[in-house]
């Protein structure tokens, strides 16, 4: 349990980050102070190109980096999860069908695609979380059908019906717990790599520029004079908040490797 | 009386035809046992009779009528009273929940009070030789015998006329099987029920079948 | 010609690291032996740690396991040496042929360089002899030579692969073979094969065989000697025909009142797990006969009827 | 062997008919004035020649019949126009492909060859503290978004220290120059490939070397290194070639991020500019050669499969 205890820990501060930023933060992200700040004892890490604190902007960008990232893996879990379970339990054309659709989603190149589609759409953060949702959704149909076909015909599949339990108990009662084991991580990761989508779209100018993310304030620093005056307090403060967010996440699945004996691939 | 029995049942795999009209007939309280190499087809004959594959020709018949025409409620007795046992132990249980758990929900589905449930579950654990304490094991942490023990009690609960039980000695220990063996002589004594005794070893089958079918 | 034998195990001790930080000892205080040209079969049931015996003799355990005592091979004892050494010992010295044939072969390498390789690794002969001398071999197992030398294992039946296995080892001519549970899984016809083909490995006197085995039938067979093997220490050693026919441990007498010939007469209890020993002597909570002594207290290993025994009450 | 065949070949048809219809329907689909996503946002043109281009880009007659145009157009080379540069989509692309073709070649080159051998050595010596920390590297660098990870090499090695050039790669056209300006952006990505192959050729030689054929190797006496390199490896690698066609498009677009942060002129900057003129024609045209190169990528991996595998075809794989 103690090899947890980093990672969570990280999380639970991100956590608190996003769900209570006025407590934490010194300023709001509306306060405008001078321009272009070194960072001093009462702004941290200086202010940006409009005057604002960026330890607070930080803290303020937690929410809405987190929220995609989750809420996009939730959405690539459940509609992952459910395509997988139906294509490993049957075995007719519906099987082919849906294979052959998450095939095809495997081999679009998904990022260009979002760059593609947020230039056409320019999408706020919900039409985000679901672009990446249903963009990512393809590697845990995979896993989850090829375990769902490892156990179909397990002994104790075949006890349970033996026993009377009806198809929908023994799907929900029995394979799914089975299966979970491999969602967990692929969960953890999807949302990992959801927020990188979101950086890197941020980081092009392509998510909506009225909220902030730290994706948004990379990009801002890069492109309003933070680079070239290297001001490295103005982008290094959200590129660690991100790096470190992705790893605790991810090293959650990792941990999870090792004590589950399951091999994650990224 | 009749209680179980397949009427010219024919399996195939493909173009490789594995039985043909093949037939079977158990009567109430008897052991029959059912032999041949492996490869012949004796697993899928098990889960033929169990009502969990459609034979490809012939029919399955319980108390005279043909399972695959069973409605509701005669399909529900049927699969209560037919039971069967596998030839992993640990791998006839869900990995992902303990012994308890698997055993409980069968208690579930047959309607026990809750309450009930541990006092019932402890009885019938000593009957089979358990200790209460393999309930919140997982299957991979238990040794095959218990685990077949186990997987016997669980058959039980429901009250089965008939168990299918598909070489349930073979993966384990010479005296595990001596004591898996006198269990089921025990259970068969005290229960009155039948037994299709399936396995490749005709020295176990002849010690325990009444007659021998051979596939 | 040795004069003494050619394996020799002293009071060899096997443990594993467990899940919460305890011991599990998987073998404990074993010492055998196995001379050119005889056939010794460890004996015992599922976990009694027979089959870490022969990985630590070939010393094939995973890192981290503690293992104490010696494994004496011709006259050197090979628990010390170094990794680099055991490599050139294993295979052409003394060679293990394993249970389930069809995951021992590479599935994406051809069965012939599968052959071929560890002879010109050893350095036995060049490229063109041992693809000779596999071929040979393979035909006097009964097999197209020609066909299987170019096959992948996968498309090979059970059968098949178990005599490539054999010709892996025996191509290699080494000293000592060890058989680790080589019958489980097989059906009555591929077992009465491979007895036939261990039968002939101590051929000539130069060669020993160390079978480690559940089928008390296989033992009884084809052993001049025989270990019966119970939670991780061996109870009774002696003759085969002396310890099958007329056993004096009550576990061995157990055990082979468990035999379908012998009525299947079962021994009461279950086996404890190894994380969870009894005190004393291993087999007194089952035994009809023990006493405070036996719970007590270890029995050390006594000379009864020829034979060696680990029983106060016998 | 027919029928997977088959269906394979299935599959890329409908992943390509995906991909054209994604660039067919978008511009015509979203709201607003389908000739403004045809031509790009912020091309100033008068009412008069807007009528023009719609009959020129054929945008009066029906779907089916603009669609068999579109494709003839594509097969024909021909990805649009783009009006802010007066330049054709095709032969845009085509200047810059070069820089990042070389860019990804040489990436992938390095971090899979250097990947795929240290990955294979930390799952074998998996218990090792030197493999371990390996192993908690390439998680950190595969945490690291790729432009990111550019961003900080680019701040450390350029504005710091100053031992590589900020741009200028194509006023001198000698060798050494441009090693010299394509040596960070190419260990950035081969660093980015590498951390990633680690992880996966890890996992896939940690499940390999349970098996029991590199146990049997070993009782044979074949030396470690041999089983590693001449027996697990083989089989281990398969899930870097399953994974190689999924990564195919990660890794093209983090190149492209990567090209923006070192100023390079490959398609990654054009994909910026016309990001941020909303050069819809340019967009398209790219979004569908890298798609193209995916579905190309995912074949030479299928490829590349049955041969290491002999059992493609048998099984199903």
């Amino acid at each position: 349990m103690r090899r947890y205890l980093l990672p969570l820990a990280l999380i639970a501060v991100f956590a608190t980050m996003a769900i209570f930023p006025g407590l934490i933060a010194p300023f709001t992200p509306t306060e405008r102070f001078t321009t272009y700040q070194a960072p001093d004892k009462v702004h941290i890490f200086g202010t940006d190109d409009m005057g604002r604190d960026i330890l607070s902007l930080v803290i303020y960008a937690t929410r809405l980096s987190l929220f995609i990232g989750f809420a996009s893996g939730a959405v690539a879990i459940v509609i992952g999860t459910v395509i997988g379970l139906v294509a490993g339990w049957r075995t007719d054309i519906l099987d082919d069908l849906l294979m052959g659709a998450t095939d095809i989603v495997l081999i679009l190149p998904k990022i260009p695609l979002v760059i593609i589609l947020a230039a056409y759409l320019s999408p706020g953060p919900w039409l985000l979380i679901l672009v990446l949702g249903l963009l990512s959704w393809e590697s845990v149909a995979r896993v989850v059908r090829s375990k769902v076909m490892q156990v179909r015909s397990a002994d104790f599949v075949l006890a349970a019906r033996c026993l009377g339990f009806s198809d929908t108990y023994i799907i929900f009662r029995e394979i799914l717990p089975v299966v979970f084991p491999v969602v967990v991580p692929k969960f953890v990761l999807v949302t990992a790599s959801a927020m990188i989508s979101e950086a890197s779209l941020s980081f092009l100018g392509l998510s909506d520029p009225t909220v902030i993310s730290w994706g948004v304030m990379i990009s801002d620093a890069f492109n309003h004079g933070g680079f070239i005056r290297k001001m490295w307090y103005w982008w290094m403060p959200p590129a660690l908040c991100i790096i470190l967010g992705v790893l605790a996440i991810t090293s959650l699945a990792f941990l999870h490797e090792r004590g589950a004996r399951e091999v994650v691939q990224l | 009386m009749l209680t179980l029995c397949a009427r010219e049942i024919t399996h195939a795999y493909g173009n490789h035809e594995v039985f043909r009209d093949f037939s079977i007939e158990v009567a109430a309280g008897e052991t029959v046992g059912l032999v041949g190499p492996s490869g012949c087809g004796k697993s899928t004959c098990a889960r033929i009779l169990a009502g969990l594959e459609a034979p490809q020709s012939g029919t399955v018949e319980f108390c005279g009528t043909d399972i695959a025409g069973m409605n509701g409620s005669g399909y529900e007795v049927f699969r209560r009273s037919v039971q069967m046992i596998f030839q992993d132990p640990a791998g006839s249980f869900n990995p992902v929940r303990t012994i308890g758990q698997s055993i409980s929900a069968v208690l579930r589905l047959a309607g026990v009070p809750k309450a009930e449930h541990r006092a019932v579950l402890v009885e019938a654990l000593q009957k089979a030789g358990l200790q209460d304490e393999i309930l919140s094991r997982y299957p991979d942490q238990i040794s095959g015998g218990q685990a077949q023990r186990a997987g016997i009690v669980r058959g039980l609960l429901i009250s089965p006329s008939v168990m299918i039980l598909d070489e349930p000695t073979s993966a384990l220990d010479v005296s595990v099987q001596a004591q898996i063996l006198h269990l089921l002589k025990e259970v068969q004594r005290e229960r009155g029920i039948s037994y299709v005794f399936i396995s490749h070893d005709t020295a176990v089958v002849s010690f325990m079948a009444d007659r021998v079918v051979r596939l | 010609m040795r004069d003494g034998p050619l394996l020799s195990v002293k009071q060899l001790s096997v443990s594993f690291p467990g899940t919460n930080g305890e011991y599990i000892h998987a073998v404990r205080d074993t010492s055998l032996e196995v001379f050119a040209g005889e056939i010794v079969a460890i004996v015992g049931e599922s976990g009694c740690g027979k089959s870490v015996v022969a990985q630590a003799v070939m010393r094939l355990l995973p890192p981290g396991t503690g293992v104490s005592g010696s494994v004496i091979f011709d006259g050197q004892d090979i628990l010390p040496v170094s990794e680099e050494e055991m490599e050139k010992l294993r295979g052409t010295r003394m060679a293990m042929v394993f249970q389930s044939p069809e995951r021992a072969l590479n599935p994406v390498l051809r069965i012939g360089r599968q052959l071929t390789d560890p002879m010109i690794l050893h350095g036995l002969c060049g490229q063109s002899e041992a693809e000779e001398r596999a071929r040979a071999t393979l035909a006097a197992l009964g097999l197209d030579a020609g066909w299987v030398m170019q096959a992948y294992p996968w498309m090979c039946s059970g059968g098949m692969c178990q005599r490539v296995l054999f010709a892996a080892v025996s191509l290699l001519q080494a000293e000592l073979v060890i058989a680790d549970e080589p019958t489980k899984g097989l059906d009555a016809e591929r077992i009465g094969d491979l007895e036939e083909m261990l039968a002939e490995i101590p051929v000539g006197g130069q060669m020993g065989l160390l079978l480690i085995t559940h089928d008390i039938g296989l033992a009884a067979r084809l052993a001049e000697r025989v270990l019966v093997m119970y939670c991780g220490m061996i109870v009774e050693a002696g003759r085969t025909a002396d310890v099958l026919t007329d056993p004096v441990h009550p576990y061995t007498r157990g055990l082979l009142g468990s035999l379908p010939e012998n009525g299947f007469h079962p021994i009461p209890g279950l086996s404890p797990a190894l994380s969870d020993l009894p005190s004393g002597c291993v087999f007194h909570p089952r035994c009809g006969s023990a006493d405070s002594t036996c719970s007590r207290f270890v029995p050390p290993v006594r000379e009864v009827c020829g034979r060696q025994v680990r029983c106060f009450r016998c | 062997m027919n029928e997977i065949l088959r269906r394979k070949i299935i599959r890329y048809a409908a992943s390509l008919l995906v991909i054209v219809l994604v660039v067919f329907m978008f511009p015509r689909i979203m709201p607003g004035n389908p000739v403004m996503f045809l031509i790009g946002e912020d091309v100033i043109v008068t009412p008069e020649v807007l009528a023009d281009l719609n009959t020129r880009l054929g945008l009066d007659r029906p779907i089916p019949e603009q669609f068999y145009l579109f494709l003839r157009g594509v097969c024909t080379g021909d990805l649009g126009y783009s009006y802010h540069l007066h330049s054709p989509v095709a032969s845009l692309i085509g200047d810059r492909v070069v820089w990042t073709l070389m860019l990804v070649g040489t990436s992938l080159l390095i971090g899979y060859a250097a990947g795929i051998l240290s990955g294979a050595w930390v799952g074998w010596m998996s218990d090792r503290k030197s493999a371990k920390a390996l192993t908690g590297a390439g998680i950190c660098i595969s945490c690291i978004p790729p432009y990111l990870l550019g961003l900080i090499l680019f701040s450390v090695f350029v504005y710091r220290l100053n031992w590589f050039p900020y741009k200028g790669l194509y006023t001198t056209p000698d060798i050494w120059s441009i090693m010299h300006h394509l040596a960070l952006p190419v260990a950035t990505l081969a660093l980015f490939v590498f951390a990633r192959n680690l992880l996966i050729m890890r996992g896939s030689v940690l499940t390999e070397k349970n098996q029991l054929y590199p146990q049997f190797a070993r009782a044979l006496g074949v030396p470690g290194s041999k089983i590693l390199y001449g027996h697990v490896m083989r089989n281990a690698i398969l899930p870097i070639l399953t994974q190689f066609a999924i990564d195919f498009g990660f890794i093209f677009s983090g190149a492209l991020f990567i090209e923006i942060i070192f100023s390079l002129n490959g398609l990654g900057t054009l994909m910026y500019d016309a990001i941020i003129i909303r050069d819809y024609p340019v967009l398209s045209g790219l979004f569908l050669v890298i798609a193209v190169m995916a579905v190309l990528a995912n074949m030479f991996a299928d490829i590349l499969y049955g041969v290491i595998d002999p059992r493609v075809g048998r099984e199903g794989i």
